[in-house]
């Protein structure tokens, strides 16, 4: 009894760490998708979690924060779209300069509104809803249908971009852009329009998964993203650019972090840093074990139209 | 300029007057019109660089025009982009195949065609009865759930063709579509065509063959240097008249072979079999000797084994069984240019030193010695006539043809022992196609080496039956990873073609 | 500014400086120009002062120094260990006399400047090393966490608590080590389960940490993760809110009225008070050449019972705190304490 | 005969100047805005800035050239890398296995002569970079796993192992500090110019960029990296070229790099290997290294470039009081600025050649 109590919380705390990583890491697949890999997706993600809290004061909601963050999020991603879509500029380097933009500007920003020594947000409560009937399902019910919205919503967004790129004309479109941008184009696709709306699309996805962040811990401090914008995209490849096993990948890698949290609590003798950096050694193994050949977008990170100077 | 036939009745479908468009320092069109009737084939012709492309870019909105008036069906049309044309009922097939690889059939041909509800719905049911509908009135099959990147160039080509056609276009236009087609193929596809043309549409053909574009064209207009030289129907010309108008000039008509000496043997290869890019077996027990002297011509379509054969011809892989004896280096003209000739970006003389890292020659230890590659390079243009301003430009800038030659030369170089050359006239005008089997033919009769050494063994590979049946001592066939040798006495382009085309191209074995 | 968050606070330890604090503010110039200011003092943090913890107290300390000696004030945040010499040399070399360098990682390269620059006083936190112008200030954090200890053995009803802690660096590890033994006097029987998320900015990683002991009936919670501690406060407020009798410990700074309904009390030090009195004890002349302990005796480190949870106290364990912190005070009870500075450093 | 290749060279190259400025003018003016917006005055930041950077000698040799060590070796790893199309986003963990393994050495060998540890603190440290790369070397070129995220992940273990280290195998001798102890003199880089901070480290690095310019130009393995990270499929079918040897080789001689990095780090700075040596270098240094077009020369004069930037922007945080999360911004708006500023002319170079008279060449 006591064993299912610890698995069932462990599954819980594997979707509650996931939830944040599916939400970005949706965002970027179909930003990969379309030829655009985000390195500034990290810069999203805090920008949206200032956004949450600024958002969730502001209408004392916590769903006017998920908004805000989203349309926050989305900002950055526009700026971020702006100069790979619109400038043709590197992708690599862009994203590189909007992690450390964001990350900048937020603590500016922060510093700005809260003062220099920062405050204590208490910012409204993403209170954990359950779904009727199914949470009352053994080990499984309290772990998976006792969440947060944004779980929810991860999911269904997760069907939903799935149903999208694979099962609509738009989704058709978007996946020819991001597999060979001159052949979409010859066959009338806006490819520049479909990465940019594809970009920003992922920006706000990683905004709300930043709101998320700030809401389910109910505060916001500089840097409190922790490196999630670079974990989402070894999601993505993980979750072999379909929303569907991303979802799962995030949940995956949730899990090897909350086995970290599980296996300290337990009082294992083992130094911490190793629990630490069990999820990105699982992830490693299980890039090399299982995800093996899965084929990026052929034109991903490539600019277009290509220059020729 | 133009000559306007008799159906001059109602307005022509495709007009174009004054089209003019620049490349930075090139004049690619100098002030082109046009006029395509409804009900007609009509062909686009001229050397590489005359144009073609250009204009045909130009009425897919692939190439905005500097200035000139479009119209379609007596109304000006603004095409921006390739969105424009196909709004304007423009289908373009292209030179160069624009399917995405990674998509099925299905998916490309669907692609771009929003049918309703906003694009929320793929709707494949429809798209596929539609398909199959068409498959069934013009004769192309294919299957519409593979993978288009599974498929060889001529069964791409079918795919480009048939997206092109759902989307029911009236003037239908085709960048040099006869390339990739055996010769029985060829004809089908002609009479397709035709079919299309009697349907009401206009069909717009870029050609290069001079006996295509007389079987099939109504109507011809002839471009060089940017300008329409010529247009009118095709019944009054000849091949003669035609390539006059084409090049400017008389072409001599090329000798016949003469019969080779051939020398020491060079290549011997035993029951070789080897695995394509899929895993699948692309050739299968492969006998083949070369020896000094002689061109061995290997016809058959692209996706028989042809990539496979070549590559472990030029000791670029090696096969999974079998023995294969090779002389130390050989050339190799491959069949992509600048994917796997020439490196784009690279200048010339990087280019040449592509080829030449092992020679002792262009090398001090591990050092490149840059200064003799710089004058081997320039030496090379000289001899080969490649045009450029200087070794120093990239590769991408260079024409076909003069991307082609400068392949040609470096491999020479390379090489005097061995070269194997895969389509090595695709995309080239008659006059560089000319001047490149000139070459082949030239260096397997003489004594090349410098040293007077026997000449080199020449392989070409090829789905132009023309070029092989012209230029080859002995002609095999490679059908379905299968190596066929053809009887001197059986040496006709009726007896070869039908070798070729056998269920040709079918991936599924 | 950044204080009006804990008005409280603030106007108490303004309160406390009282009478001197006036004197001296009265005699001198706005912070800010130079020109007139007495003396130069800057301060040296790793992290951002926005985390309303540890370097956030050492900001503030930096203000009160500038609000009450009138001193021309100054900070960098170093990124890198890389960058530490650059900074106490820019400083150095720039006049200022007394560098508060907040952090151990700090050390090596304060004995450096230490030695090229003899009229500048270098004052690193928690530092191990010694000079006779580079003096580690050692908060005794863990008597006050000692005396969290003992509350939450006394107050546990699962007789298991649990500490999160950021990065396990000493001052961390100390104040675990006394909380531990704390509770252990009062409980023997007690379990005690710590974490470490490894970063002191993650607040979804402390609040998992912090779910993952509450799983193990762990019902009294106190953490060592500075801005990553409203994680902590979170998980415990979500767990109330399922009907849970479990609690938190505030740490480092007081933050009894960050969760008043949650936190049962919280073990501090008061760094700015604590830079204060070393700048008072350096502008007097008066600072020793041997390491600063900031502990209970100077009223810089204590365990603050949350007024608003006091009735969650029983007399008897009022009394045993405050009996056991006169006990530290006067060295009568003995706490397992880090010696951050060797006896052959402290000799030198 | 002006030829539309030497135009197109002699525009790029005019243009250079022209860049500098326009992204100079794009980042003064945001920044300036940024700054009134926030409350600072701008001519104090601006001026501590260029005080920081180049305001005095020891301010230039000590911190500008000083802070320029990590990013031209990270940087040169990257666009050594990123040459033959190995995307190593790794320089960060390799740095960091670099950093352990030079003061584990430099620690374990501190009893011999100067001229004996510090060259074998530099080539185990090397070494170690390039073990720490061959991971994703391996699962790229066995496995056919994307060296992009692999990096990524090696870079978040290399963090904890260093957290291991430093509390464990290599604690400080008395076990309260989580460092290691300090290297003896013996094993710490000599100074370069007496009298300041300057170490040999930043001798080595612009050795490196001299050398690595040169391997590339000239050598027969750096013509085929080039040709291999250009068009992987010429390179083999046409240069014959073993593309994953070239690969190995390079991917390996990335980590090197990067880990030298970490040991002039260790060795010429900091002396003790600490938790969060680097802020991130590894990432920078992929802006360091596409900012200067991936030439190794260029990489050394963005390298300095970002040196002088990071030294201005603590001058900026001392004497201005600018917050040290503004200088983040600020560093992302240079990176824009001088991508928008490139791109820009581009368009201009393109516009002015299609705008000149036709050509006699046939290029096109």
């Amino acid at each position: 009894m006591a064993e299912l109590a610890l698995l069932t919380s462990f599954l819980a705390a594997s979707v509650r760490l996931g939830v944040p990583l599916a939400l970005a890491a949706l965002g970027e697949t179909v930003s990969e998708r379309a030829g655009v890999i985000n390195i500034g997706l990290e810069g999203s993600l805090i920008a949206g979690a200032l956004g949450g809290a600024l958002g969730a004061l502001a209408w004392s909601s916590a769903f006017g924060g998920i908004l805000t963050g989203a349309a926050v999020g989305a900002l950055v991603a526009v700026v971020f779209a702006a100069f790979v879509v619109g400038l043709n500029t590197d992708q690599i380097i862009t994203g590189t300069a909007i992690t450390m933009g964001g990350l900048g500007v937020t603590g500016a920003v922060y510093q700005a509104r809260f003062g220099l020594t920062g405050t204590t947000l208490t910012l409204p409560p993403l209170s954990s809803v359950p779904v009727p009937l199914l949470h009352r399902i053994p080990v499984l019910g309290p772990a998976l249908f006792d969440q947060a919205p944004t779980a929810y919503f991860a999911v269904v967004m997760g069907i939903l971009l799935w149903y999208g790129l694979f099962r609509t004309e738009w989704g058709l479109e978007l996946r020819a852009v991001g597999e060979s941008p001159d052949a979409a184009q010859a066959a009338g696709v806006r490819v520049r329009w479909t990465r940019f709306w594809a970009t920003v699309f992922g920006g706000l996805m990683a905004g709300i998964a930043g709101a998320h962040l700030a809401l389910d811990s109910g505060t916001f401090i500089e840097g409190m993203s922790g490196g999630r914008g670079f974990i989402a995209l070894a999601v993505v490849v993980l979750g072999r650019w379909n929303p569907l096993w991303v979802v799962v990948a995030a949940i995956f890698f949730g899990g090897a972090s909350a086995l970290q949290f599980s296996m300290q609590a337990l009082g294992w003798d083992v130094p911490h840093q190793f629990f630490l950096a069990l999820p990105y050694l699982l992830t490693l193994a299980a890039l090399a074990g299982w995800v093996g050949r899965a084929r990026a977008p052929s034109a991903l990170a490539h600019p277009w139209p290509k220059t020729s100077i | 300029m133009t000559d306007s036939g008799a159906e001059s009745a109602s307005p022509p479908s495709v007009e174009l007057e004054a089209i003019r468009k620049r490349f930075g320092p090139v004049v690619a069109l100098d002030g082109v019109d046009l006029e395509a009737f409804s009900g007609e084939v009509h062909a686009l012709v001229g050397e590489n660089g005359a144009g073609k492309t250009t204009l045909m870019g130009v009425l897919s909105g692939v190439v905005r025009a500097d200035e000139g008036v479009i119209r379609i069906a007596g109304r000006p049309v603004r095409l921006a982009k390739p969105r424009d044309a196909w709004a304007a009922g423009i289908g373009m097939v292209h030179q160069h195949l624009t399917l995405v690889p990674t998509l099925t059939v299905l998916e490309n041909v669907a692609l771009g065609v929003r049918s309703a509800a906003w694009g929320l719905r793929l709707p494949f049911d429809q798209v596929r009865s539609r398909l199959d509908a068409l498959s069934n009135e013009t004769g192309l099959s294919v299957d519409p759930d593979v993978v288009v990147e599974r498929l060889s160039v001529g069964e791409r080509q079918r795919v480009e063709i048939l997206k092109v056609l759902y989307r029911d276009p009236r003037v239908l236009v085709l960048d040099e579509p006869t390339s990739v087609l055996a010769p029985q193929e060829v004809e089908e596809f002609f009479s397709v065509l035709r079919g299309l043309a009697s349907e009401g549409r206009t069909v717009l053909l870029i050609l290069h063959k001079i006996d295509e574009i007389l079987a099939v064209a109504d109507r011809v207009t002839v471009l060089r240097g940017g300008r329409v030289v010529h247009s009118g129907v095709s019944d009054t010309m000849d091949s003669g008249s035609l390539a006059r108008l084409m090049i400017g000039r008389a072409v001599a008509a090329h000798e016949p072979p003469r019969p080779s000496e051939p020398g020491a043997e060079l290549v011997r290869l035993e029951g070789v079999s080897a695995r394509g890019s899929k895993g699948e077996m692309a050739l299968r027990d492969v006998h083949l000797t070369v020896r000094r002297g002689e061109i061995v011509g290997v016809a058959g379509v692209d996706g028989n084994g042809q990539r496979e054969l070549a590559l472990i011809l030029a000791g670029a892989e090696s096969p999974e069984f079998g023995t294969v004896h090779l002389p130390d280096t050989v050339g190799f003209i491959p069949a992509d240019r600048l994917g796997e000739a020439l490196v784009p970006d690279f200048d010339l003389t990087q280019n040449v030193a592509l080829a030449l890292t092992e020679a002792p020659r262009y090398r001090q230890g591990a050092l490149l010695r840059w200064g003799r590659l710089r004058s081997a390079t320039a030496r090379l243009m000289d001899l080969h006539g490649v045009g450029a301003p200087t070794p120093a430009v990239r590769a991408w800038q260079l024409s076909g043809g003069n991307q082609q030659k400068l392949v040609v030369g470096r491999e020479l170089m390379r090489s005097q022992n061995l070269l194997i050359a895969r389509n090595p006239t695709r995309g080239l005008d008659v006059a560089a196609g000319r001047f490149v089997k000139d070459e082949l033919r030239r260096m397997s009769r003489s004594s090349a080496g410098e040293e007077g050494e026997d000449p080199p063994g020449v392989v070409v590979i090829s789905s132009d039956l023309d070029e092989v049946l012209e230029l080859s001592d002995r002609i095999f066939v490679l059908r379905r990873g299968r190596l066929l040798a053809v009887p001197e006495d059986r040496r006709t382009r009726e007896f070869v073609g039908a070798l070729m085309v056998a269920h040709a191209g079918d991936p599924s074995e | 500014m950044a204080v009006a968050s804990e008005p409280v606070d603030f106007v108490r330890r303004v309160a406390r400086l009282g009478l001197w604090l006036a004197f001296l503010s009265s005699a001198c110039q706005p912070p800010g120009e130079d020109a007139g200011a007495p003396f130069q003092v800057a301060l040296l943090t790793s992290g951002p002062v926005s985390d309303a913890g540890w370097y956030a107290g050492a900001y503030e300390g930096l203000q009160m120094i500038a609000d009450s000696f009138g001193a021309h004030i100054s900070h960098q945040q170093t990124r890198t260990p890389a960058e530490f010499d650059e900074a106490f040399f820019a400083y150095a070399s720039s006049g200022y006399d007394l560098i508060f360098a907040h952090g151990f990682e700090y050390q090596d390269a304060a004995i450096r400047a230490g030695a090229e620059f003899p009229e500048t006083t270098i004052i690193v936190s928690a530092g191990g090393r010694v000079a006779h112008n580079v003096i580690p200030l050692i908060f005794q954090l863990e008597e006050g966490s000692y005396l969290a200890g003992i509350a939450a053995g006394s107050l546990t009803k699962t007789g298991v608590i649990g500490m999160v802690g950021g990065v396990a660096i000493p001052p961390a590890e100390g104040t675990f080590d006394a909380f531990e033994a704390g509770a252990k006097s009062v409980r023997p029987d007690v379990e005690v389960l710590v974490t470490w998320i490894g970063s002191w900015n993650d607040v979804t990683a402390a609040k998992e940490a912090a779910v993952a002991l509450l799983r193990r009936d762990v019902d009294i919670l106190i953490h060592n993760t500075d801005a990553a501690s409203f994680g902590v406060f979170q998980a415990v407020r979500e767990a109330r809110g399922d009907g849970r009798d479990v609690w938190a410990m505030g740490m480092n700074r007081d933050q009894n009225d960050v969760a008043p309904e949650l936190i049962l009390g919280s073990a501090v030090i008061r760094i700015p008070e604590g830079f204060v009195e070393i700048t008072r004890l350096w502008y007097d002349g008066d600072l020793p050449g041997e390491a600063y302990y900031a502990g209970s005796k100077a009223s810089l480190v204590d365990y603050v019972v949350n007024p608003a949870r006091v009735a969650e106290y029983t007399p008897e364990l009022l009394a045993l705190l405050e009996e056991t912190r006169t006990g530290i005070r006067e060295g009568t009870v003995d706490i397992p304490r880090i010696q951050f500075v060797s006896d052959e450093e402290a000799n030198r | 005969m002006l030829t539309p290749g030497t135009r197109v060279n002699r525009l790029l190259r005019f243009g250079g100047l022209g860049v500098a400025l326009a992204a100079l003018l794009i980042t003064g003016v945001v920044a300036v805005g940024a700054l009134v917006a926030g409350g600072y005055d701008p001519g104090v930041a601006l001026g501590a800035l260029v005080r920081g950077a180049v305001g005095s000698p020891e301010q230039f040799f000590s911190v500008t050239l000083v802070r320029s060590v990590p990013l031209i070796l990270t940087g040169l790893a990257v666009a050594l890398a990123f040459r033959a199309g190995v995307w190593n986003i790794g320089a960060e963990g390799q740095l960091y296995a670099g950093a352990m393994a030079g003061v584990w050495i430099g620690l374990a060998a501190g009893d011999l002569p100067g001229w004996i540890v510090v060259p074998l603190v530099l080539v185990v440290a090397s070494t170690a970079g390039a073990v720490w790369a061959l991971v994703p070397t391996l699962m790229r070129l066995r496995l056919g796993v994307g060296e992009v995220i692999t990096t990524i992940l090696m870079n978040f273990v290399a963090i904890h192992l260093v957290g291991y280290m430093v509390h464990g195998p290599l604690q400080e001798s008395r076990g309260v500090f989580p460092q290691t102890d300090a290297l003896a003199a013996a094993a710490r880089l000599p100074a370069l110019i007496p009298g300041t901070r300057l170490h040999v480290g930043f001798a080595v690095a612009v050795l490196l960029g001299v050398a690595l310019w040169l391997v590339l130009r000239g050598t027969v393995f750096g013509f085929r990296l080039r040709a291999v990270g250009q068009s992987p499929a010429a390179a083999r079918i046409t240069g014959r070229i073993d593309g994953k040897r070239v690969i190995l080789v390079t991917f390996l001689a990335s980590g090197a790099l990067a880990g030298l990095a970490g040991a002039m780090e260790v060795s010429g700075r900091t002396f003790a290997l600490y938790e969060g040596l680097s802020p991130g270098w590894g990432y920078t240094a992929i802006a360091v290294a596409l900012l200067a077009g991936l030439h190794p020369m260029g990489v050394v004069a963005v390298g300095i470039m970002f040196g002088a930037l990071e030294g201005g922007a603590g001058a900026m945080q001392r004497e201005a009081g600018i917050p040290a999360a503004w200088v983040s911004g600020i560093e992302a708006l240079v990176i824009l600025a001088v991508l928008a500023a490139g791109q820009g002319r581009k368009w201009l170079v393109q516009t002015r050649l299609e705008r000149g008279r036709p050509a006699e060449a046939s290029v096109g």
